[in-house]
């Protein structure tokens, strides 16, 4: 507590954070009629029933395993993330983007030294970048299957640039990044343009009639990973470029 | 009617797009802004309003949807004309990322006034967060930085705040579709939707520049440059009351139509409503620069908008739209003779715009009618507004009339400081080098006369107000067109 | 025809009462100062010669301004009852009265600014003050005979006090009687009240540049203000009277009165003087209206 | 009925383009006074003429529409007002050739809402044309000169806090009688008044409010004085003479009536306690308003406290709730439209010859202006009441009707204030006009004949109404049986008072000063014959102490005229300097404004208020 | 097991929010505000938490089966999103206020009221 000003803002901080924390007691101990929010609600009470049981057109419909359903990833998450919500999805990786943006706009371009990369990293680098690179194009190829997913594996992706920038191998240019993650941002929209098209509705699943487990099954959900994946993969690497550009 | 999803993916797709076309940037802004102003106002007289469409053709409650009715293409017309107006005052070659933040916040305001999810609906307040962070800190300068670091700290606070409300309402009532918990909510236990309510109403709040939420509006305002100012305006600014009156008055409220917050909470947002009133045209009042003054002054308006509100009448709510459209056409109108005077006398404090009135008299003209509107003087669009909001307050309370009371103490205020602004636009001033092209003074000059209009025919804008209360009244219109979709 | 003849009747009655008593006052005051004095139609004499002197004027505007001062208080005494009899028939308002004696002040005022001299305007401001101090008290003690006969007119109230002694406002309302004799005293602004006079001090004030003529309209004007002013109290307090003698015989009692307190008084300052009306009489008059009225 | 609330309107319009081109603009601003004065005129006797304007708009559930009625009373006050103003516009067109700014438009604006006001016929109308008046006056005060930007401001909040007040008084009055209408609401407010008692009265107090303020009554007296001094002249002559009437006019028109119709107990059965609060605000401006004039030393700011006075006599005639008083205090409404319109002129016409406004500064203007001296002596004389001219008809019914009423404190309190009228008067007739020419004026002259002329019929005015009071009381007399009283007069030339046997001839008044002032003109050329000689002569000995640094200039005896009375009521006005207080109040809203400020200048904090909000909203919904 | 997520999750954002009231220097406030969002991140996934659930993924016919025991996969989506947007904000304000630090060259958010003299 260096000055008045910080000690009286500590107590009133600590004030608040305890009638707030009193008050979500005195609500969790609350026994009104209605639903609480302390009730033991289970995902069958929720929207989220019609996602797991895959019968949100057909109340009645049932799957199997290996046979097909109105989505046909394997993976329930990746079902809401890139089919059941995928607007908010696209949304998050717009978010992405304009937060990016404004971090290349707003970063000072000031001179940066540059400290050289010792050998070891140097010559294993590569090495590194293609193993991540694998692993990565496996995340997002195996998104409907398994955990991971487009985010992830763009983000590991990401990470490859980055141990290429640390290593001084320039791989990529900024332009290019920025080609890949416009094309990348344009392509889902023109995906979703093209489903509604074809079936009426913006960002419709029009590949149908996959088998559930199948690595290509799921239609539309690993294109829509795969471009998630390259789009982040490009803008968190920017965010090393702007670094590196300054050395 | 699948389409009216282009509203959003269009800016969406040109903010992509403007990464590359460098100067070509505000041909494109225009095209796309042009592109959603036709295609809102097709919508508007397509006749099959209304309508929801669900994403992915998955219905209502499970997928996300956007309906379209009354009420939001209102205030979808109102924000892409904010667009194209605000568009109207930028005048240089800005960089690249002026524009991708720009279509950003286009898009995502025409996503807060489509949405019918609650999730979908923060997303696109975070995503004008950043939009608005990004342009406000355009100029990058001490003030700018500050500026946007405070509303980003500020918002990034508020959007926990709603993320645990959302989180709260996904755990309670297992939906996140605004027809749905709007359907639902009656069956809430009352502590916990007040729990909720308050995690919520904080966020709405930040955004709807109320007082002890809004912290970043002056400095935001004074940091940025009059575009920026506008979009925050007339594009987030309507945005955010549509937000509020959909989600306070339609998906959070128990009686039909109206607000009914358990406890105190309506008296806690009324109170909160006429400090801000009281404190938005204290601050402006000895202030110099322009923008900290119009700044202030859009917050007592918003203040008055949530005071009407939370009268919970429909004469009140009324009132509230004719304070809405007056205070978006009147800052329009200000920021416009702002900016061109500022260019003129190379400051944004009004002392140095001594007699500018007397060469531009048009522009002087339409500031004094706005300001006329936005105190709430006969003849003028403000007018409609203060009558029937103060109207109403006088008969409901002992609070409600202090209210009152408090608003037109302030609408006094509000009239010192800015005749005194249009005085000094009117009196004897040295000569100046720049000038301003007859073409900038029309635009003020058509919105003003529109106030004008609707201030002294009240019945021109009351039809659609009364259509817009009507389906203010009958939540359950909304719910019955959403969930029976297939 | 006859009108107007009786307005000159009038008219020049009253000068010529006036200043009779203007003479009587001085012997009186000398006598009570052991002095010999003028004889009694002194006054008489000095207007003679005021006004067959050669006299010096500075602009129209005196010449106006004395013209209207005699006018107006003329004017006032055509209304005033005298005896029962007035000039012309009217219904002798006393709020029409009080007002149209201000335009002689006026009047004499205006003169005297427009000479200049710094002394006459002293007086004049010393005059105004002075009369915003008895107008008040004068002025309440009438309002209380007002209400009580219901009627402002003169007239009336001095009909409504005919027969025996007893029922003169007088001694019906003694104190209302004190206090008017006071605001008269300064009226006529006679000693206790003569600051805006004090030829000791500034030079006779207002007449100060008034010569000739103007001096002789001057003392026509005080002497026809005299006889106004007695002549409303005695309407006021004393009845009227039935016949013209009498009718001057009570106003020379109440002059008299008012010439031996003017004998044996100093002066006050002028914020004295107001102060002193304001308290003294004006709480006797109110008191006396509180009667009245309750 | 239409066409005269059209043509304003227009002319505004018109003023407002060629408002650079001064040939085009007052002429344009005469011809559209003529027009209204002419179509006034037509309108006499018309009163069911009506215009209604419906809307859609709803409030409290019932759709407004705005009505203009030709209704006596408004009709009256309009007709005077618009002889008024073609008078004043007259003056304009040669007052303005010098002036670099342009009141035209503005002016005309308020001249559209001064009809309006006296021809609404419902509340909503009103307060429109009310609010016009308020801010519009603002920018007519300003007139583009930053030096009256502070008076136009305290009248700008006075004004708008009036309004504000006035808004919630009618839509009391609306949510208790179901009506906007005016003669409506004024059955309605009696009908309900004894079972809504607080809230009838609520409304009444608030309209009351807003009339005050705008007719400058006890605590709201400042505002004259401020803006008189600073305003364009020619305007501020419209403003003090017409536009002070706007408080009078509802006054008469709604708060008479339905207080007059109540049955309220009486205190020391006299009047009710409404007359009684109406009264004393009255008495107290009349006094307050006298005691400040006779202390100013700028003649505007001396002749706008003399109309702070003058609203009193008028707010006491209505407080006589007494006929006469009634028919006085309107009366006097006119009248005081005229001597002020007359004195304000004569102002003007000093000013604009000699660009001072410190009495102290003047003097001997007499032999300069002779036609304005004269203008300005009859201003005076019928300003202070004194018979053949027209101030003193009114004042004396409204006296006439105090003291038939009873009410001794307001008859002491009008007496008070008429002769301190005197004081104040005079001291603005010597210290302008006459004592000593100033050597800097020795070569001004009369002013131009377009300024002249006004100044000649507003003396015409003065005497004809002093002499045949007809002339106003024949169309006011009309006017108030119209709309339901039964008052009559006997003649063109008579008053009829409260009391017994008291009705007066004011042209045999006018005939008796006449008769004294042949008397005294014939005592005058009996006497010897006089010779003119300088003013310095007598009594400076004919030459100036020059080296005392003493010349004609600095020999003016007018500054502290009332110096002894002054000291005598200092410490009076220090306590209730009302002043003060609403100067206190700026500060401290300024220092308020400071405090805001940098609460939003700060750098932190913001999260912090935010979870203050957080907390607050938790409180509030706690507390079930 | 819920409940123990739950309180965790609350007390980091207590802790978080607690760090954003009184810190001044920039960097930390954001560290507090990361704080915040792993609370919430954690918060949502507690309220999807079903007792002994199960990945909500499909892995073969017996999985169709326990879909009963599966967690929520909705907040799991949701938290996916917000994680993202807790990225998007950090990134955005550091490099803020790194521009901050180059501006006013202090990293305290008393830096730009004291040099225009606020003192309240």
């Amino acid at each position: 507590m260096r000055d008045e000003r910080s000690l009286f803002i500590n107590i009133v901080a600590l004030l608040i954070l305890s009638v707030i924390g009193f008050y979500i007691y005195k609500v969790s101990m609350d026994t009104g009629k209605g639903i609480k929010i302390t009730d033991n609600i289970t995902p069958q009470m929720r929207v989220a029933d019609r996602f797991m049981n895959k019968n949100v057109i057909k109340e009645e419909s049932k799957y199997v395993w290996g046979g097909t359903a109105e989505n046909t990833s394997a993976n329930i998450v990746t079902s809401v993330v890139v089919d059941y919500r995928l607007f908010d999805t696209t949304l998050e990786v717009i978010v992405l983007f304009v937060t990016i943006l404004g971090f290349g706009f707003v970063i000072p371009k000031d001179k940066r030294k540059i400290i050289k990369p010792t050998t070891i990293l140097n010559r294993w680098a590569p090495i590194l970048m293609i193993l991540m690179l694998m692993i990565g194009g496996y995340m997002f190829v195996n998104g409907h299957l398994s955990p991971g997913g487009g985010f992830p594996a763009g983000a590991i992706i990401s990470t490859a640039v980055l141990i290429g920038v640390l290593a001084g191998r320039k791989t990529l240019s900024q332009k290019t990044l920025k080609i890949i993650e416009a094309v990348a941002g344009i392509s889902i929209f023109s995906l979703g343009i093209a489903s509604f098209v074809i079936t009426g509705n913006f960002f419709q699943n029009f590949i149908l009639n996959d088998r559930i487990g199948d690595l290509f099954s799921a239609g539309l959900i690993p294109i829509f990973y795969g471009l998630i994946a390259f789009k982040v993969a490009a803008e968190l690497s920017n965010i090393y470029f702007e670094f590196y550009e300054e050395c | 009617m699948n389409s009216i999803v282009f509203l959003i993916v269009i800016p969406l797709i040109a903010a992509f797009l403007s990464l590359f076309l460098g100067k070509n940037d505000k041909i494109l802004a225009y095209i796309v802004t042009l592109f959603n102003i036709i295609f809102s106002i097709l919508i508007l007289f397509s006749g099959k309003i209304p309508f929801n469409v669900a994403i992915g053709g998955w219905r209502a409650p499970y997928g996300i949807n956007y309906a379209v009715t009354d009420l939001t293409i209102f205030f979808l017309v109102l924000v892409n004309v904010a667009a194209l107006l605000a568009l109207t005052s930028v005048r240089e070659i800005m960089e690249y990322q002026f524009y991708s933040f720009y279509f950003v916040l286009l898009s995502s305001t025409n996503g807060i006034v489509l949405t019918g999810d609650l999730f979908n609906f923060f997303l696109f307040i975070e995503l004008s967060t950043f939009a608005v962070a990004g342009l406000i800190s355009y100029k990058r300068d001490r003030l700018s930085t500050g500026a946007a670091l405070k509303y980003l700290i500020l918002s990034s606070t508020a959007s926990i705040f709603s993320l645990a409300a959302i989180g709260l309402i996904y755990k309670t009532l297992g939906t996140l579709n605004f027809a749905d918990i709007a359907n639902k909510v009656n069956n809430l236990n009352e502590a916990s939707l007040s729990l909720i309510l308050i995690l919520y109403i904080s966020s709405l709040l930040v955004e709807l520049k109320i007082f002890p939420f809004n912290m970043w509006v002056v400095k935001a305002y004074e940091a940025s440059k009059t575009s920026v100012n506008l979009f925050i305006h007339g594009m987030l600014g309507t945005a955010g009351i549509y937000g509020v009156l959909r989600i306070l008055l339609m998906v959070f409220s128990k009686e039909t139509g109206k607000l009914t917050l358990s406890g105190n909470l309506s008296s806690i947002l009324m109170l909160f409503a006429f400090v801000t009133v009281i404190i938005g045209e204290i601050g402006a009042l000895t202030e110099k620069n322009m923008k900290k003054i119009l700044a202030f002054s859009s917050m007592a308006q918003l203040g008055i908008v949530l005071f009407g509100i939370s009268l919970g009448s429909f004469d009140a709510l009324k009132g509230v739209l004719y304070i809405v459209i007056s205070n978006y056409l009147a800052k329009f109108v200000m920021f416009l003779t702002v900016n061109e005077f500022s260019k003129v006398s190379g400051s944004t404090n009004y002392l140095d715009m001594k007699g500018l009135g007397r060469r531009y008299p048009v522009l002087a003209i339409s500031f004094t009618i706005s300001a006329l509107s936005l105190m709430g003087i006969p003849f003028f669009a403000g007018f409609w507004g203060k009558i029937s909001i103060i109207g109403n307050a006088v008969f409901s309370g002992k609070l409600e009339l202090i209210g009152a009371v408090l608003i037109l103490i302030a609408s006094v205020i509000e009239g010192v400081y800015y005749l005194r602004i249009s005085h000094t636009f009117f009196s004897q001033g040295h000569e100046r080098e720049g000038r301003i092209s007859r073409v900038y003074c029309l635009l003020p000059m058509i919105l003003a006369l529109v106030i004008l209009f609707i201030g002294i025919n009240p019945d021109s804008f009351e039809n659609i107000i009364s259509i817009l209360l009507d389906e203010i009244k009958s939540p359950e219109k909304y719910i019955k067109l959403i969930l029976s979709l297939k | 025809m006859i009108e107007i003849l009786r307005v000159f009747l009038f008219g020049f009655f009253a000068i010529f009462i006036g200043l009779f008593f203007m003479g009587i006052g001085r012997k009186i005051i000398a006598r009570i100062q052991l002095r010999l004095g003028p004889p009694f139609y002194q006054a008489f004499l000095d207007v003679g010669k005021l006004f067959s002197r050669k006299s010096i004027t500075h602009n129209f505007v005196m010449d106006l301004g004395m013209v209207m001062s005699l006018a107006g208080l003329v004017a006032t005494m055509l209304f005033v009852p005298i005896a029962g009899h007035t000039a012309i028939k009217t219904s002798s308002n006393l709020i029409v009265i009080m007002y149209l004696m201000a335009i002689g002040y006026l009047g004499m005022a205006m003169a005297v600014a427009a000479s200049g001299n710094p002394n006459a305007t002293i007086g004049v401001s010393r005059a105004l003050t002075m009369m915003l101090g008895y107008e008040v008290p004068f002025f309440t003690v009438m309002l209380g005979l007002i209400i009580i006969n219901g009627t402002s007119s003169l007239e009336l109230i001095a009909n409504s006090q005919a027969g025996s002694i007893l029922n003169w406002n007088m001694i019906k309302f003694p104190l209302g009687f004190i206090a008017a004799e006071i605001a008269l005293q300064a009226m006529m602004g006679e000693k206790p009240f003569d600051a805006m006079i004090a030829p000791a001090e500034i030079a006779s004030g207002p007449m100060v540049e008034l010569s000739g003529k103007y001096l002789g309209l001057a003392f026509l004007t005080h002497a026809v203000s005299i006889f106004v002013e007695t002549a409303i109290i005695v309407n006021l307090f004393m009845g009227g009277a039935s016949n013209i003698f009498t009718f001057v015989l009570k106003q020379f009692e109440i002059y008299l009165i008012t010439v031996i307190i003017e004998a044996v008084f100093p002066r006050f300052k002028i914020e004295q003087a107001v102060k002193f009306l304001w308290t003294v009489p004006m709480s006797i008059a109110l008191l006396q209206l509180v009667l009245i009225v309750f | 009925m239409v066409e005269i609330f059209i043509i304003p309107l227009v002319t505004a319009f018109l003023l407002a383009i060629f408002i650079r081109n001064k040939k085009v603009v007052w002429p344009l601003f005469l011809i559209s006074n003529l027009y209204i004065l002419l179509k006034l005129w037509t309108l006499f006797g018309k009163w069911e003429i009506e215009k209604t304007i419906y809307t859609n708009y709803e409030l409290f559930g019932a759709k407004l529409s705005f009505t203009l009625s030709n209704n006596p009373l408004g009709w009256y006050f309009a007709f005077f007002s618009a002889v008024i103003t073609l008078v004043i516009s007259v003056f304009s067109l040669g007052f303005n050739q010098k002036t670099k700014e342009n009141v035209a438009p503005i002016w005309m604006l308020i001249i559209f809402s001064n009809l309006g006001i006296f021809f609404a016929a419902d509340w909503i109308t009103f307060f429109m044309m009310w609010e016009l008046m308020g801010w519009t006056s603002f920018f007519a005060i300003t007139n583009g000169r930053d030096k009256a930007l502070n008076e136009a401001k305290y009248y700008l909040v006075l004004s708008l806090l009036g309004a504000s007040s006035m808004l919630i008084g009618i839509i009391l009055l609306g949510a208790l009688t179901g009506s906007f209408e005016i003669f409506a609401s004024a059955y309605g407010l009696v009908q309900v008044f004894y079972s809504e008692k607080a809230l009838s009265i609520a409304a009444i107090m608030l309209l009351l409010f807003a009339f005050f303020i705008k007719s400058a009554i006890f605590p709201f007296y400042m505002w004259p004085s401020k803006v008189y001094a600073v305003g364009p002249e020619d305007y501020i002559t419209f403003m003090s003479s017409v536009m002070i009437k706007y408080g009078i006019y509802p006054i008469a028109m709604f708060i008479v009536p339905v207080v007059g119709s109540l049955d309220l107990p009486k205190i020391l059965n006299t009047a009710n306690w409404i007359q009684y609060f109406v009264g004393y605000l009255g008495a107290i401006s009349a006094v307050l308003g006298t005691i400040l004039a006779i202390f100013q030393t700028d003649m505007k700011k001396l002749f706008a406290y003399s109309s702070v006075a003058n609203m009193g006599y008028i707010l006491l005639g209505f407080a006589s709730m007494n006929i006469v008083g009634f028919e006085g205090a309107l009366f006097h409404a006119v009248n005081h439209m005229v001597l002020k319109a007359a004195i304000f002129l004569t102002l003007a016409a000093v000013i604009f010859r000699t660009g001072e406004s410190e009495m102290h500064k003047l003097g001997g203007l007499v032999y300069r202006m002779p036609i304005t001296f004269l203008t300005f002596l009859l201003g005076i004389i019928a300003a202070a009441g004194i018979p053949p001219l027209n101030g003193f008809g009114s004042k004396w019914m409204i006296i006439q009707a105090l003291m038939s009423q009873k009410m001794i404190i307001f008859a002491i309190a009008m007496i008070f204030a008429s002769t301190g009228a005197f004081m104040y008067l005079f001291r603005a007739l010597a210290s302008i006009f006459l004592g000593q020419l100033p050597d800097r004026f020795k070569d001004i002259k009369e002013v131009p004949l377009t300024m002249l002329i006004p100044m000649i019929i507003m003396m015409i005015g003065m005497l004809l109404i002093g002499v045949v009071p007809g002339v106003v009381m024949k169309p006011l007399t009309t006017a108030l049986r119209a709309v339901g009283y039964n008052v009559n007069i006997a003649s063109w030339t008579s008053l009829e008072g409260a009391l017994k046997n008291s009705t007066i001839d004011l042209t045999l008044v006018f005939l008796i000063f006449l008769g004294g002032f042949v008397i005294s003109a014939i005592m005058y050329i009996l006497g010897n014959k006089s010779e003119t000689v300088p003013q310095e002569d007598n009594y400076t000995g004919g030459e100036y102490p020059e080296e005392w640094g003493v010349n004609a200039d600095r020999f003016n005896y007018s500054y502290s005229f009332y110096q002894p009375f002054k000291e005598m009521f200092e410490p009076l006005l220090e306590k209730i300097s009302i002043d003060e207080f609403f100067a206190s109040i700026g500060r401290n809203f300024e220092y308020m404004s400071a405090t805001v400020q940098g609460l939003f200048r700060r750098g932190e904090g913001a999260v912090l208020l935010f979870s203050i909000g957080v907390l607050l909203l938790i409180l509030g919904g706690w507390i079930i | 097991m819920a409940q123990l997520f739950i309180l965790s999750s609350i007390s980091l954002l207590f802790i978080g929010l607690f760090g954003v009231l009184t810190r001044k220097n920039i960097v930390k406030i954001l560290i507090a505000l990361n704080i915040m969002e792993t609370g919430i991140n954690l918060l949502l996934v507690a309220f999807g938490y079903v007792e002994n659930g199960i990945v909500p993924i499909l892995t073969s016919n017996e999985s169709i089966m326990n879909l009963t025991k599966m967690v929520d996969p909705v907040p799991q989506a949701l938290v996916l999103t917000s994680i993202v947007i807790g990225l998007g904000t950090t990134a955005f304000s550091l490099a803020l206020a790194i521009r901050y630090r180059y501006n006013h060259n202090s990293l305290s958010i008393r830096a730009s009221e004291e040099e225009e003299g606020v003192n309240i």
